[in-house]
């Protein structure tokens, strides 16, 4: 007990807030897979438009259904979609910007120019040839908005990586002989987390709306289920006569991402500290 | 991070009740037909036809919202729905619809038919002037027809019209039509609009026409600015000065419109829309005369067997659909034909029942194979809201009777390729839009017709299609029609669910609307009352 | 000068790339363009009319080489969807150049709200010893910046528009016919682009204030005993400003692409929602066209932001 | 003139400055010695009142010229030090580079002072005109506003005559206008002519410059007449030379006391370089860990000192005595560098992207032999570090030829900063080199058990205790990570190490202990050195042979006491001054 009381009073303030955050939406989101206070797609039409309420925390939409119950499958999809997102962008991100970065040259204008490319793409243009190339489903707003992130990352890990390939410790690695695959992924990389961290929180942000614009093209999560992009584009409509249906998707997001924002900011800050 | 934004966008397209927007062509109502039925949702205001004790006044401004982009300003060349409601302002043909789905004499005064059914004999009203000041000749007339039939240079512009053979001037006033085929229904194809000859291809930079408004400007995703035609041959029509079909790019950006009073007209109003400005619009409802049905692909498994096909119209609790989306104001149907057209209309509600059967629908799957249930997706137009919440809802409520859908929204364009046209699918939730000809919605389910994109295939109803199309009197037509959609609904081709309301909501300064059986927004009789 | 023509020929290149794939992505995805422009009751001629007159009947690569050629030519073509008048489609180019004041008009409005709220904000913020200050605007400009753009627009429609009805939402005005009244109105919508972003500049302007406050030229400048205030504005903000200027060039290419979710929200006719609804009817001339517009302006403004740069530092400008 | 009591600073920690008390005299040039870390720029700091805020003073009091600038426990009054600041005290940094604002031209830099002391001392003006050497220069500027003014004032009368109503207003707007003209040219009078004082001779062109446009020793030159130009009493210089060349460095010294020599002004001077401070101060203080140790006046100190750390610093420092004689060093060649030119190319204009091929090192022609260390030493930007790289293959564009009889020459770097990974554990560090050549070279390949044994024995080596092996860079001290830099290159026992500046960031102390450490490693593992230095003395300690380098010429080579003894060319006898 002492122990973590102790661990409590050695984090930072900003760490322990986003910490609180992102542990209550994760908690509520994983409880969502075993239990939630209604079914999240049940209809009733004798609540419909309910006012948040005891009964129901966060009201009722347009078919009477639970929105705190929807919004905690919201928190569960949304979380592991964009996660998901996030993972397989920043992931071809530093492969693509560590390779270009580090070694330049003719590989580096091509793959710059794609990158600019597909950043000037629009990306529901893109989602369309991935459900035609792929056929619909969950797997693929993962997929095209992987594509659609990744030059974001290319471009953050490409700046660092040519930062620090003529940094000296790489250059010693260079000089004893090592691979230079190894340089790239053993040497150099853990050197930019700190940089690519605050991207992959931006990232993360946009990632959580990015899907719910999918959904509408026939990719991604499909009702009824809920995830909170589309919760929120679905509420537009009742604003004036159901304003939490908007509100609770909405501030939900806000929470998540601030949270994490918070989380990451402690987390620099931390790193910061130690040195 | 560009990117986000882009792929929001999409959540706010377009999104309009009754399905297939470019399904419509303009042959209009049988003159014995329909009263449309209208209905209040409010509860505030009478119909909104007429109120006969506000003073009508001339002058003034309004702002119409329409959902999409105009295709094209050329009338014969427009196929959006969303177009020809607009351009019925600026256009008429020789016959026009009034709000009974009559048809009226507008350019023509007087027409008759020959015995044979393959004469038409038109004769011009006096005076009837063109937006550009000249009067309409026979001329006029002869071009128009044959741009709009394909005479002129082999390219029809408007299907129905393909019959015609031949357009002869008699004499300045009269002018003489002659098609290859008696129909009954080719009546309809003469509200074709009359514009000024050699006008398609010469003059062009004004659409011109004889409307009781005339063009002003168009600004694409803007809109269309039209003024009161002073010359209207209807003594006392148009009240209005101006009128700005303004382009609104959803419902939900309509609403905030609305609610900011910038526009003063709107229709395609959601049900939970209506509730929502009850108290700042009068809100009127029709019939939307458009047909959604859970469409089935009679082609691919599991409904290639008749028996799940009847398990779903027993399982689909379509009093739940038209409560949840429509607010109760739907009308619920069976077949493919529009309870309005009541002449051909045979209630089949009784079939199926409106509600749920969930026992019957359990044994039905069993007897076809499905002890277990089953599972199949529905592709649903995305930016159709109703039908994404029609979706919804029976989703939800058919999962009593084992049936499990998968909802799959798509973008528009690829529902009319992949399911219209591809029949690429096993079920699909939409609507289809109609003229006022009977025809045009019976047609379509004849075994290999384009249009069969269900794949209904039945020897019977073709027989009883063939000898509605052939008869020559409007009894022996409806007899057969109500044969064929008897036998529609005993093989259950496809899930009707209902004729969903069209809801609109007025200014409570304007009266005069009057509804239309057919997709129009007539301003000439709307007004501001003192 | 070789900076120079290495510049423009990665525009080229990477404009041509584009081009190409875009090209590409509509030969794949579903949706057929004649259907899209006469609906499903058309005539099969009038179909295969259409379709000639398209040139959709010729094999893929002759059409993208007679629409680069055009392109080349400086013929952009005509849109497949919006007409001119009666037998005149619009061309692309004076549909987009008629949308494009909208799209400009609320980026320039956007970045003003942006500097001027923006940039007092962060120097203060940066100069301000207040913890409790600090920690308030901390948590303030992280919220601004996690409230998604759509959220937003929402919220600013909702709260000026509905509840204190300082305009009226969807009431756009054309700058053409009342400027003054267009730009009223698009004050709303460039909140709503505006405030996150004025939150990232002022948190980064703060960053790089805080981080040039350490630098010994700033020392310097307290042994020759100015004030605090005079070293704040005249020595500080000068060097700090150097990476905010990058960042509002980010920001500005951002805008002036097309803030499609703004543009949406308040129904402004621009560039954004060009894009979208072109997408949706398969107007592939105007897509092209403004997909090729977005990765110039994004190319061309980075490029001119590094040119302003190396205007305004001097360390890289007389090097 | 200053009088510092029993003066103790604290940041959040412990106190870094402890109980200090001296006094400056009037004219008096006094030096601070010590190592980082010994508070004397602290001290400094305090008494210019530009110590950071989280600075707490917690003792003591300072004075000028018996004003109270600064007491324990009252907040520091920041309207007074601005009176003193630049004004009657005035601070020359080690860092001309960053201590000067990037993006303002110097001129105008200058003139800052001026302007922000103007307001408070209109005499200021005048006493400096009297003083100008450049005078001719401050009469054109002065007549040529004089004639203006008179045109201005006559048109004004003219003016004056017809619109009687507008006038008064007009005329004193004119007048005002006038005078802000020739202020502002006073001022850059005075600037011209300060920068003249402090030895720029081109000053307009330097007061057109913006500072990166400049070399450093101009850049110290424009800091000192920032400075000096409003003749203050006091005048602090912390560190000024010690980011310069040797020969310029001469020259800020010589400036100094001539500043001294003719303003009469008080200077402390801090420095760590003992041999500086020998020449140019009247008296000397030794600090250590925030305490004064000695003091005295100068020759005393050097010639007897009394405490330890004094005697360490002193012998400490490298001088040209008492060099161990090494060991005889074959002549087998282990690098031949024969004709080698090695360029780099550089954008001569930044927006046009013009780049130029640079040679950067020209003709050299040399060998290392086998077990030896061989010194090169030269100024900054002579090629020194370019001709290291490209005997290690990291620069590819040579010509000539480079021949290696060894595989896998190593490096060790000046910055211990940048050259260990920051991410990784001293333990991980050290056994890198072994895993690479294990995975280039399988017969080399050693298990996990022989690296870690492998490592712990280097760690001994370079004289680090096994709890360091699991720290990380961040963790250790500037000469620890040298040394665990010299271990890195050293554990695949490579024939040759090339060491560029490695004890250069060090403090004297440290860089005895490391130069020791190099020469026993050398003697224990018979590796070659190629040491790189811009320190004569250094490289004297250290090498067997030495290699004179400037402007990318080999301009010397031979055995180190030969050329110290007899040395050939000019610029070698100037090194060695």
């Amino acid at each position: 007990m002492k122990k973590v009381a102790g661990w409590f009073k050695k984090q930072n303030k900003y760490f322990l807030v986003g910490l609180a955050m992102t542990g209550l939406a994760v908690v509520l989101g994983i409880l969502s897979f075993f239990w939630t206070p209604y079914g999240p797609t049940t209809m009733s039409a004798a609540e419909r438009f309910n006012a948040p309420s005891f009964r129901h925390v966060f009201g009722t939409d347009n078919f009477g259904r639970d929105i705190f119950s929807r919004v905690m499958q919201g928190i569960g999809t949304t979380v592991i979609v964009s996660s998901l997102i996030v993972v397989i962008s920043a992931g071809a991100g530093i492969l693509i910007g560590a390779i270009t970065g580090y070694f330049g040259g003719i590989l580096d204008e091509a793959i710059m120019r794609v990158t600019d490319a597909v950043n000037a793409f629009p990306s529901i243009l893109l989602a369309l040839v991935v459900i035609s190339i792929l056929g619909s489903g969950k797997q693929n707003v993962i997929f095209s908005l992987g594509i659609v992130f990744t030059p974001s990352y290319v471009r953050i890990v490409r700046s660092e990586f040519i930062r620090l390939r003529d940094a000296d410790f790489v250059c010693r690695a260079r000089l004893m002989g090592v691979k230079k695959l190894r340089i790239l992924f053993v040497h150099i990389l853990p050197n930019i987390f700190s940089v690519f961290w605050v991207s992959v929180t931006i990232g993360f942000n946009n990632a959580i709306l990015a899907e719910s614009g999918m959904s509408y093209l026939g990719i991604g999560v499909q009702p009824p289920d809920a995830s909170l992009g589309k919760m929120l584009s679905d509420a537009q409509g009742y604003l004036g006569r159901a304003p939490w249906y908007a509100l609770a998707p909405g501030l939900t997001i806000v929470w998540i991402v601030l949270g994490f924002s918070l989380l990451s900011e402690g987390i620099r800050r931390k790193e910061a500290s130690k040195k | 991070m560009k990117k986000i934004s882009i792929t929001l966008m999409a959540l706010l397209l377009v999104a309009a009740l009754g399905g297939c927007a470019g399904g419509k062509s303009s042959g209009d109502k049988s003159s014995t037909a329909s009263n449309p039925t209208q209905s209040n949702v409010s509860g505030q205001q009478g119909t909104g036809t007429s109120d006969a004790k506000t003073e009508p006044t001339y002058g003034g401004k309004v702002v119409v919202g329409v959902q999409q982009d105009i295709d094209s300003l050329d009338p014969h060349k427009a196929t959006a729905a969303g177009t020809k409601e607009i351009l019925f302002n600026i256009f008429e043909g020789l016959l026009k619809v009034n709000e009974n789905g009559s048809l009226i004499c507008a350019v023509a005064s007087d027409y008759s038919v020959s015995e044979d059914g393959l004469t038409y004999t038109f004769t011009l009203r006096d005076n009837v002037k063109f937006h550009n000041g000249k009067n309409v000749t026979a001329e006029d007339v002869k071009y128009s027809l044959e741009r709009a039939s394909g005479l002129l240079d082999g390219t029809p512009l408007i299907s129905s019209l393909t019959k015609l053979t031949s357009v002869d001037i008699v004499d300045a006033k009269t002018v003489q039509v002659t098609t290859d085929s008696a129909n009954l229904e080719l009546i309809y194809s003469f509200t074709a609009a009359i514009i000024p000859a050699g006008s398609g291809e010469t003059e062009g930079s004004n659409p011109i026409g004889t409307g009781p408004f005339s063009f002003v400007s168009y600004k694409p995703q803007e809109g269309l600015v039209v003024k009161k035609n002073p010359d209207y041959w209807q003594q006392g029509l148009p009240y209005l000065d101006e009128v700005n079909f303004k382009i609104v790019s959803g419902a939900d950006t309509a609403l905030l419109e609305l609610k900011g009073h910038s526009i003063d007209l709107y229709s395609y109003l959601t049900d939970s829309q209506a509730l929502e400005l009850a108290n700042d619009y009068q809100i009127l409802s029709a019939p939307s005369d458009a047909l959604q049905a859970m469409f089935l692909n009679n082609a691919v498994a599991p409904f290639d067997n008749v028996k799940v096909r009847q398990a779903v119209c027993y399982a689909m609790d379509r009093d739940l659909a038209n409560e949840f989306v429509v607010g109760g104001n739907g009308t619920i149907i069976s077949a493919g034909m529009l309870p309005t057209l009541k002449d051909y209309y045979v209630d089949l509600n009784d079939v199926y029942g409106t509600g749920a059967n969930i026992e019957k629908a359990k044994q039905l799957l069993a007897e076809a194979g499905y002890p277990n249930g089953i599972e199949f997706s529905v592709i649903v137009p995305s930016n159709y809201e109703a039908h994404v919440q029609t979706a919804e809802v029976l989703a939800d409520q058919m999962k009593e009777a084992g049936i499990t859908c998968k909802i799959e929204l798509v973008e528009w364009n690829t529902w009319l390729e992949d399911v219209y046209k591809g029949s690429k699918f096993q079920a699909s939730i939409c609507a289809i839009t109609s003229d006022m000809t009977p025809s045009y919605l019976m047609v379509r389910f004849q075994k290999g017709h384009k249009k069969n994109f269900i794949n209904f295939a039945s020897d019977e109803y073709d027989a009883a299609y063939k000898k509605a199309e052939a008869a020559m009197t409007i009894e022996e037509k409806a007899k057969y029609y109500k044969e064929a959609q008897e036998i529609f609904v005993k093989e259950a081709g496809t899930a009707f669910i209902q004729d969903p309301p069209i809801t609109i909501a007025l200014s409570k300064d304007l009266a005069g609307y009057k509804f239309y059986p057919i997709y129009v927004q007539d301003m000439s009789t709307v007004y501001f009352v003192k | 000068m070789k900076y120079l023509v290495k510049k423009i020929v990665t525009l080229i290149m990477t404009l041509f790339l584009v081009s190409v794939l875009a090209f590409l992505a509509f030969q794949i995805i579903p949706g057929d363009v004649v259907t899209s422009i006469l609906g499903t009751e058309a005539t099969p001629e009038r179909e295969e009319a259409l379709r000639k007159e398209l040139g959709l009947d010729k094999p893929p690569v002759v059409r993208y080489v007679r629409w680069a050629g055009n392109v080349l030519r400086g013929d952009f073509g005509e849109s497949y969807r919006y007409s001119k008048n009666m037998n005149q489609m619009m061309p692309v180019a004076e549909l987009i150049g008629d949308k494009l004041p909208v799209t400009l008009l609320l980026a320039a409005l956007s970045m003003i709200l942006i500097a001027v709220i923006a940039i007092p904000l962060g120097v203060f913020w940066a100069r301000s010893k207040n913890k409790a200050f600090d920690v308030l605007m901390n948590m303030g400009t992280q919220t601004a910046m996690a409230v998604p753009s759509f959220f937003l627009g929402v919220l600013v429609t909702y709260l000026f528009g509905i509840v204190l009805k300082w305009f009226a939402p969807g009431g756009y005005v054309s700058y053409r016919d009342n400027f003054w009244g267009c730009v009223r109105y698009m004050i709303f919508p460039a909140i709503s682009v505006a405030i996150p972003k004025i939150a990232m500049t002022a948190r980064f302007l703060r960053n790089s204030m805080l981080m040039e406050s350490g630098s010994d030229y700033v020392r310097t400048a307290y042994s020759k005993g100015a004030s605090e205030r005079r070293v704040a504005y005249f020595h500080v903000l000068r060097n700090a400003m150097m990476p905010v200027v990058t960042f509002l060039g980010m920001i500005v290419a951002e805008i002036v692409a097309g803030s499609i979710v703004v543009e949406q929200v308040f129904s402004l006719p621009g560039i954004g929602k060009l894009l979208i609804s072109s997408i949706s009817t398969r107007d592939f001339p105007v897509v092209e066209i403004l997909i090729l517009y977005i990765t110039f302006v994004v190319i061309v403004v980075y490029f001119l932001v590094d040119v302003l740069y190396r205007i305004i530092d001097p360390r890289i400008s007389n090097k | 003139m200053i009088k510092i009591d029993n003066l103790s600073v604290a940041f959040d920690g412990p106190e870094v400055v402890k109980n200090v008390s001296f006094t400056i005299g009037d004219g008096e040039i006094l030096g601070v010695v010590g190592e980082s870390g010994s508070g004397k720029s602290v001290t400094a700091l305090t008494l210019m009142g530009l110590v950071a805020e989280s600075a707490h003073v917690t003792s003591g009091e300072i004075y000028y010229d018996d004003q109270l600038l600064l007491k324990a426990g009252q907040p520091r009054n920041n309207a007074l030090y601005r009176q003193y600041q630049g004004l009657k005290m005035s601070m020359v940094f080690q860092e001309p580079m960053t201590s000067l604002n990037p993006t303002m031209k110097v001129g105008a830099q200058v003139e800052e002072v001026l302007l922000l002391h103007d307001k408070q001392d209109p005499k200021a003006p005048t006493q400096s005109k009297s003083k100008a050497p450049a005078g001719n220069l401050a009469k054109s500027a002065k007549s040529e506003s004089a004639e203006a003014k008179a045109k201005a004032e006559a048109k004004a009368d003219a003016e004056k005559k017809q619109r009687p109503a507008k006038e008064a207003s007009k005329n004193a707007l004119l007048a005002w206008h006038e005078r802000r003209v020739q202020e502002k040219e006073d001022r850059k009078r005075r600037v011209l002519e300060a920068l003249l004082n402090v030895g720029l001779k081109d000053a307009q062109r330097v007061y057109d410059s913006y500072p990166h446009q400049l070399s450093g020793g101009m850049r110290q030159r424009v800091m000192i007449a920032m400075a000096v130009i409003l003749h203050p009493g006091l005048i602090v210089a912390d560190e000024p030379t010690t980011a310069l060349d040797v020969t310029v460095q001469n020259q800020i010294i010589d400036l100094l006391r001539k500043i001294n020599h003719e303003q009469k002004n008080s200077l402390l001077f801090i420095t760590h370089d003992l041999n500086l401070a020998r020449r140019l101060c009247d008296r000397i203080l030794v600090m250590q860990d925030g305490c004064i140790v000695e003091e005295g006046a100068t020759e005393d100190i050097f010639c007897d000192p009394r405490g330890d750390y004094t005697k360490k610093l002193i012998s400490a420092v490298p001088g040209r005595t008492g060099k161990k004689k090494t060991s005889n060093s074959s002549t087998t060649p282990l690098v031949e560098v024969h004709d080698l030119n090695v360029y780099y190319r550089e954008n001569a204009n930044s927006l046009f992207g013009k780049t130029v091929k640079k040679c950067i090192v020209k003709d050299a022609n040399f060998e290392v032999y086998e077990g030896e260390i061989l010194g090169l030493v030269g100024e900054s930007g002579c090629g020194k570090t370019t001709l290291s790289k490209a005997m290690l293959g990291l620069n590819k564009m040579i010509d000539g030829r480079i021949v290696h009889h060894s595989n896998s020459p190593q490096m060790v770097f000046q910055d211990p900063y940048s050259s260990l990974n920051p991410t990784k554990t001293v333990g991980w560090l050290l056994q890198e080199p072994l895993r690479a050549q294990g995975i280039l070279d399988p017969s080399k390949a050693m298990t996990e058990k022989d690296r870690v044994a492998a490592a712990y024995d280097m760690l001994h080596k370079v004289g680090l205790k096994d709890k360091y092996y699991a720290r990380r860079p961040s963790q250790l001290s500037g000469g620890q990570r040298q040394r665990i830099s010299i271990g890195q290159a050293l554990i695949t026992r490579p024939g040759l190490v090339i060491a560029d500046e490695p004890v250069s960031a060090l403090d004297v102390t440290i860089q005895a202990q490391i130069l020791d450490l190099i020469r026993s490693l050398q003697e224990e593992l018979k590796t070659a050195f190629l040491f790189i230095s811009h320190d004569i003395n250094v490289i004297y300690q250290v090498s067997d042979r030495i290699m004179v380098m400037k402007d990318g010429k080999i301009l010397e080579i031979g055995e180190t006491e030969e050329v110290f003894r007899n040395p050939q060319d000019a610029y070698t006898k100037e090194l060695l001054r």
